[in-house]
């Protein structure tokens, strides 16, 4: 239902949608991210739920028009809870041909395709690699083509705003989201504001794109091309404040959140590095929260001047993506022997090497256990969506200082940029985060920094505590009184203890939450960002009858203590995972299950289909009674 | 820096911790920690404000003998560690200890990063232009043409010169000094330790059993004084055994002038530690044995707002500008909307 | 050095790759990368002879817009990769192509070695003052107090100065060019490629994007002149919009003056690249906007036998004093005894 | 059997001994590395077969008479073949009360134990911890103690030959290995060729350390207190030339021996690190087999110029331990991203972090699997002695030019400083590694740099050669050309490729060979440096009729092909590893095997007797027929 206070109320047949799947594709300079964005929160402030996925070239600007240079934005607002921005699009709108190219093969048949035909010249066709117009050659017959002269009619529109050529086609996207916002009764005051504000220095932009965002509304309203109006009404979603939060944005929050729950102050010691580097730009951005950002020279000296910060008391957190996780490993080992509180973000990309930098992919997860040499064991979560960063940053924050270690936390590519509606908690119903320095020697021979609690973690005395000075190091250590030692049986005995106190976080684990049937013929583990998909497709099945259940995991080291059990109940186990099988090996490991693999290396998420696929595949689908 | 009236005086004896020393007999790092265990009684400090931090190498076990708090790292990296340590708490002293290895090779990156951002710390680098716990491989400051375990034909890189990558790295204060010149040795630490940023001290370190002698013509009492020129500021570059030579600038560079014969210290270059140009700093940072005498002392010493002052400083404009901290307007972000 | 007979004339296009050029349109890079391609020819060295090794960044992407052999590595090892590869393959002309994040930052100390080794390739590090891949956040090189996406206060660190750095490293050729400035750029290369040893060329490169104008004091045609001071070895050192300034030392530190009224170029300091102490070049490094104009053009350009040839010496020399090589000995080693 | 030319014929009976097992012992400046040394080469010169555990402080030179400052060389020598250095002593000589303090419980009981008395003195036995003297509280009776005044009966030997007390201090450790020549019927010429040669530049220190070792070979003749001379007979050997070899020794030989072999120079980027250092050390000894050897400011210069190296076309090696394969991770990514030949070589040491730098352990498995971000595997092989280390060097660079990929290969700090009799290979037998470099383009369109040969190898066109000129890098590359791809389709056939190209290495692989019967009650897996201990406990319980087989993995990734069907012919599996189950977690993972594990990282080897007893704790009997 469109609000009153926008342009105009409908004048055509509306047409009710549960959920739909939109992109808008162009070139990077075409304001794509922009324009998603906009109507992402539009959606979100309208009561729909939302998922989004975007996804932008590994230049900063390729030569504009080429295939290299397009960026995209897929959203997918529905009127019931999504997991996922989509499988298969329901409309595409694509202001270039390079667009048009690298997109189409997305767009459902049948579906809605608006292109921008100003930008399908000879000039652009060639750097797109069309050897004809795709707009006359018959090959775009399956999907309903709205060819508009986006360029041209917004170029009309801001005719006499005085702007130059350049500044009003740099409108054009607002025309498009204009059309847009018409097409799917959405208002457009939300994105007006917005607009005042971010030009709130240069009105005469502002005015042009606002002009321009309802010239496009218009057309929608008044050309003979569009004949219904879609309309996906709000979604029933649970009471409360929400916002619109991308997963690096939850995650730096979870930190600042779990800093002040623990009554410290954050320290994060990082060096650039995509996706992860919005976390580190986040987080400047809270230095009235007493959060200190050290943008170091490598990601070495981020690691270790984290370790720093947490001796002397921090909380004390890395952030980075693969490529910096590889160069940190000596240093979280260190941080493993002096078991000191740390928490390493692996905002996992497309590997290896270099990779695809700014796509997604889970291939960290046997890197995040094993990457270190010797025995050193570390704790590793994983978020499963972008909002719920923020809680795996703080239950990340939680383990590290209660068990004095090291902990790893992935993300990915897909959590990070992702953005999902939040219903935002009240800080004052967030438990706390208890931390006891010691201020007094714990034996009557001193300070013994290796005597240990019953959950078998150290103390954590802080420099500048009189009567309690000692030295920590990367040598072996004594237990208890913490001198170095090249005892054998002591050897031993810390790699035990060290193995045993990380073992021992499985008892803050909750039990594992099963999705459907607590037994079967089919169970799904997944884990991190794969949530959305995962469900989705489960959710799917079942209701169709398949008798599948699903698991997903925060925790992978410790995993759940009752995993192996609830393992057993199944015939089947299948691991979807964005990688060659990293989970899965752990689990038949673990477990000794045959654990089948659905295995995906392609920079991108799931598509529910292909989960869906796969298990009815597997089971036999029962007739519902 | 006086020190709280209602402090006890410590002594060398409380800054030792229980364990064991394991250098070498005869090794040059002993007289380096008794001259530290010597000078922090001297500031004023209360040792648990001390934080020494170390990378790997036979220096670095010197946390392990100081009865504060320190940490034993990893090979290369104290002074991130340093870092990261003082910035979360600038209230610490921070004292890094490092090696030619451990600061120069693996450690040069932070080296020179720590130093241009004028992280307040004291960094002792003891110099034995050799690899000593993994026994006696070259390393960046051994000489070219040294015969070592891994250069059995001679080294054929060329050494770096610590201080001049300390100065040109924008260091405020540079300085240089001999293991066994006790009483240089400490002066020197006394004023790194006062310094408010990075202190860079380079420490010539006898290794006896790798590279012994390598400081001889630096540190033997019978030829040193023809090999430096102590560098005191406000004086005149005077050296050699009756005092007779000097340093004098020709053009744009020094020279050994003899005194006398119409040669008087006037001529001679005075030292002035506090120039904003660290150029000349430079210049003495080149002069090498044999050609020149090597300069000892404090090469530069200039006052520049600290890594962590400023980071703290911006915490408090962060709170006058943004707004004091309230976790639920944190939370809730720019843009929220309510369902019932 | 001039072309061998047989050698077919190669053309600028001739080092052109398939590969579309990605960078944004208005990209310093451009123009860098035709000079390069210009002057590449003129050297009369056939193409297959070239490897281009670069780390992560914008720049870096380089290596793929040449027609040679090329490595687009990872981000700061440009430097430790050439070095491999000149060792392995002394015959190779290696050019890194390097950012003031890849080769200061993560790569620093890799550019410190690399240079004090004075291993034969030629740096060109194309500094923006901003890392431009990863979309805009301070580098090594910012300014103090620039505001980028993580200074939203400004940066608190001090920048470094790379020619004093590379200086301070033992450097035996030190650059600055600019990337507009296509003729003196094409120079500064030419000069470069011809050095035997590490050239190292830093080139200010304006980022549009995330920097734009940031060298607009010494690219700006209609300013630049009263901003920056060429070099030219032999000469004084004259600038000005209408070369009336100049440089004259006043005792050891470097003043601008004003050419008449009894001031003439004889009183200025005259350049020369080939001084064997560094000092006069660090100094010359030191002379910054806005207080000085920043010299443009070789610093500092001396011989100094290369790292890959003393080598090559080396293992020359081992066959003579320890024997050629014979398999069958070298398993044996020194003590056998036989088993029948 | 003295030989005649011996100081003297033995005059005392004589007892035969199969084997020995003795270990010098005492302050690290005794020289105790020195006399073990030569005692063992005096041994296989002589004919035994001998095998060496060395074992040295982490400290250069802790303070003189401490328990860290001990240092310890222990030899077995046989007259059958044998896999380890032993488990208890047969004769312990103790040099100092510290060395005696830390050595005397390995000492069997009844066993030799020779003590240097003068140095029992207050001051030392304090240093040590002795509350009293142990040489008179009875604390010693189940030994068979001899108190020697070594220190003063060298003196006394070395009166009138004008050295200072000092220097002739430092050539007891020559009177005590003379003694223990003469008690073990060994001949002294070796020793005193060696003596000559070494000192040849200080002949009145060559004539001291000559007389001194004499002396002692006199005394033991002489003395009332040793009453048998005991002879462990020449052992039964494959005939062949010999020689004494480290495992860090082997190492360098085995990739000298490589280039070679592939007509190529051998480049080294390496980093001192113990125990890697001496295989850097070693190679610098070669240059006049054109071997280039660079000592890069870190490890990461090191592995990267490695890289270096190898693009140009270098047989390419780094070497190092586990804090330096930490810092390699990222470089080793680009190798197997670019698909360059490259061995990296972990000398694995006592870990996490510095953990315990001079001892041995086998806790980097994992790590040489998985320590990469990504998707990047890479062959990984082990040695499983010290010769082995030759031919594992060979066998690494062999894979890595054929398949053109990194490859891993693990030794530890026992294999490296070990040392074992090597009956030497001619070098004209050792089979040729052929290399094809590329010299024209191979395809019309130019040179594909990523075209593959039948093993899925790329081509390793060198840089040099006209007309092949291609661009390499870390970016995903489109098959075939080679050129930069974000093409998932591409990525996800990339990933698979580099995978299969891995894989393909077990076509390889020959039969895995079986110790003991084909099938069975146990079967144990090991892997690198516990094959002598696992090797020697299986000889010994199937001796004793116990169903144990063996098998020793050389290849960790891929395993070979038929191991999953050897596996399934035995009841029960286990595998001894010095780390917390490495390869056990493989092992299940891979063929859901229930192995089991005997585990030990104390920084020491296996005892033999540790898996003889976990052995026969696993198995039944059977009644010898
Ligand atoms: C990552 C890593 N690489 C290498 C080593 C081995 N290592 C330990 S100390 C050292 C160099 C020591 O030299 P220096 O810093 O000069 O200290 P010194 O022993 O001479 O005091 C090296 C290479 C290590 N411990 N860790
Ligand atoms: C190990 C690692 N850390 C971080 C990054 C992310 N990263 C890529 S380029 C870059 C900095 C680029 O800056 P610069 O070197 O100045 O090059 P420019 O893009 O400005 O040309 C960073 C931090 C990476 N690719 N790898
Ligand atoms: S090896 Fe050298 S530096 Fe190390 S403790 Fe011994 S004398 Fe000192
Ligand atoms: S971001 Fe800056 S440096 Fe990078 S290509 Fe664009 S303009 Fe050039
Ligand atoms: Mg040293
Ligand atoms: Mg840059």
């Amino acid at each position: 239902m469109i609000r009153t206070d926008s342009p105009t109320a409908p004048a055509k047949p509306v047409e009710h949608l549960e959920a739909v799947t939109i992109r808008f594709c162009g070139d990077s300079g075409d304001g794509m991210q922009l324009a998603g964005t906009q109507f992402t929160n539009t959606s979100a402030l309208f009561g729909n739920d939302v998922s989004t996925l975007p996804d932008f070239p590994a230049e900063i600007r390729a030569p504009a028009g080429t295939l290299p240079g397009v960026s995209g934005f897929q959203i997918r607002f529905s009127s019931s809870p999504i997991h996922t921005p989509g499988d298969k699009l329901d409309a595409l709108v694509a202001m270039n041909p390079a667009g048009l190219k690298t997109n189409i093969m997305d767009l459902k048949a049948g579906g809605l395709l608006i292109v921008n035909e100003d930008e399908f010249n000879p000039t652009n066709l060639k750097k797109a690699n069309y050897a004809n117009n795709p707009l006359d050659d018959g090959s775009l017959k399956s999907f309903q083509l709205h060819k508009i002269k986006i360029s041209t009619l917004n170029k009309e529109a801001l005719a006499d705003t005085g702007l130059n050529a350049k500044a009003v086609d740099r409108c054009k996207n607002f025309f498009a989201l204009g059309l847009v916002y018409w097409l799917y009764g959405r208002p457009v005051e939300a994105t007006l504001r917005w607009i005042e504000d971010k030009f709130s220095k240069t009105p005469d932009v502002a005015q042009a794109n606002a002009k321009t965002l309802r010239m496009g509304y218009y057309y929608g309203e008044t050309t003979e091309s569009f004949v219904v109006q879609y309309v996906v009404p709000t979604a029933k979603i649970e009471p409360g404040t929400y916002r619109r939060i991308t997963g690096n944005e939850a995650t730096a929050l979870g930190f600042v959140t779990a800093a002040r729950l623990a009554n410290k102050e954050l320290f994060l010691g990082s060096y650039p590095i995509t996706p992860a580097s919005t976390i580190l730009e986040e987080l400047n951005r809270f230095k009235h929260y007493g959060v200190k950002t050290f943008q170091a020279e490598d990601e070495i000296a981020a690691v270790t001047s984290s370790i720093g910060a947490a001796y002397v008391g921090a909380l004390s957190i890395t952030t980075t993506s693969g490529p910096g996780v590889a160069l940190k490993g000596e240093g979280m080992g260190l941080a493993v022997m002096m078991e000191l509180p740390l928490i390493i973000v692996d905002v996992q990309r497309g590997g290896p090497s270099t990779g695809l930098p700014t796509k997604t992919e889970q291939a960290d997860l046997l890197m995040a256990l094993f990457g270190r040499h010797g025995e050193s064991p570390m704790p590793v979560i994983a978020a499963r969506s972008p909002s719920d960063c923020y809680y795996a940053a703080i239950e990340a924050s939680r383990i590290a200082v209660k068990y004095m270690t090291p902990v790893m936390l992935l993300t990915d590519g897909y959590l990070a940029n992702g953005s999902e509606p939040w219903r935002v908690p009240h800080y004052a119903d967030l438990p706390g985060i208890e931390i006891q320095h010691p201020l007094e020697k714990n034996s009557v021979d001193g300070y013994m920094p290796y005597k240990r609690d019953k959950n078998l973690s150290r103390p954590w005395a802080l420099p500048g505590t009189p009567g309690l000075e000692h030295r920590v190091g990367g040598l072996e250590k004594a237990d208890v009184h913490g001198n170095v030692s090249y005892d054998p049986d002591n050897h031993q005995h810390m790699i035990n203890t060290r193995a045993q106190k990380v073992a021992n976080v499985a008892q803050d684990i909750p039990p594992t939450e099963i999705l459907g049937d607590a037994e079967g013929d089919l169970l799904i583990i997944g884990w991190g960002g794969t949530y959305g998909s995962i469900t989705t497709a489960v959710e799917q099945c079942r209701s169709k009858g398949f008798k599948v259940s699903a698991v997903h995991l925060r925790y992978l080291n410790p995993l759940p203590p009752d995993l192996g059990e609830i393992l057993r109940r199944f015939d089947r186990v299948l691991v979807p995972e964005l990688n060659r099988g990293q989970l899965r090996l752990l689990l038949r490991a673990m477990y000794l299950v045959d654990a089948e693999g659905l295995n995906k290396v392609k920079g991108k998420p799931f598509l529910v289909s292909e989960i869906v696929e796969k298990i009815e595949s597997m089971v036999r689908q029962e007739v519902s009674v | 820096m006086s020190a709280p009236m209602n402090l006890p005086t410590l002594t060398a004896k409380d800054f030792a911790s229980d364990q064991e020393v394991r250098w070498c007999p005869g090794c040059g790092d002993y007289s380096i920690l008794a001259q530290v265990k010597k000078i922090l009684p001297t500031l004023g400090i209360p040792k648990e404000k001390f934080l020494f931090v170390s990378g790997i190498g036979c220096s670095s076990r010197f946390p392990y003998y100081m009865n504060t708090y320190g940490m034993h790292s990893i090979h290369g990296r104290a002074l991130a560690i340093a870092t990261g340590a003082k910035v979360a708490n600038p209230d610490l002293k921070v004292w890094v200890v490092t090696g030619d290895g451990d600061g120069l090779s693996i450690g040069g990156n932070h080296l020179l990063h720590a130093i241009r951002r004028n992280v307040e710390m004291v960094i002792l680098l003891f110099d034995n232009r050799i690899y000593g716990l993994t026994k006696g491989q070259y390393s960046p400051t051994s000489v070219h043409g040294q015969k070592t375990k891994t250069s059995p034909l001679g080294v054929v890189d060329y050494p770096i010169h610590p201080l001049s990558v300390a100065i040109a790295a924008e260091a405020t204060f540079v300085a240089r000094t001999v293991d066994v010149d006790v009483k240089h040795l400490g002066e020197v630490l006394s004023a790194a330790a006062r310094h408010q940023g990075t202190a860079f001290v380079q420490i010539y370190q006898n290794c006896v059993i790798f590279n012994d002698n390598a400081f001889e013509y630096a540190s033997d009492k019978s030829i040193k004084s023809d090999n430096i020129v102590y560098l005191e500021h406000g004086k005149p570059l005077i050296f050699g055994k009756n005092s007779d030579k000097g340093i004098r600038m020709n053009g744009t560079h020094p020279e050994v002038v003899q005194l006398g014969n119409g040669v008087d210290a006037s001529q001679l270059l005075v030292h002035d530690e506090t120039l904003g140009d660290s150029s000349v700093a430079f210049m003495l940072s080149r002069m090498s044995h044999p050609e020149f005498p090597e300069p000892m002392g404090i090469f530069r010493q200039v006052v520049r707002p600290t890594f962590e002052g400023q980071m703290t400083d911006q915490l408090a404009k962060a709170r006058k500008i943004w707004g004091e901290a309230n976790m639920d307007l944190l939370i809730q972000g720019t843009e929220t909307w309510t369902v019932n």
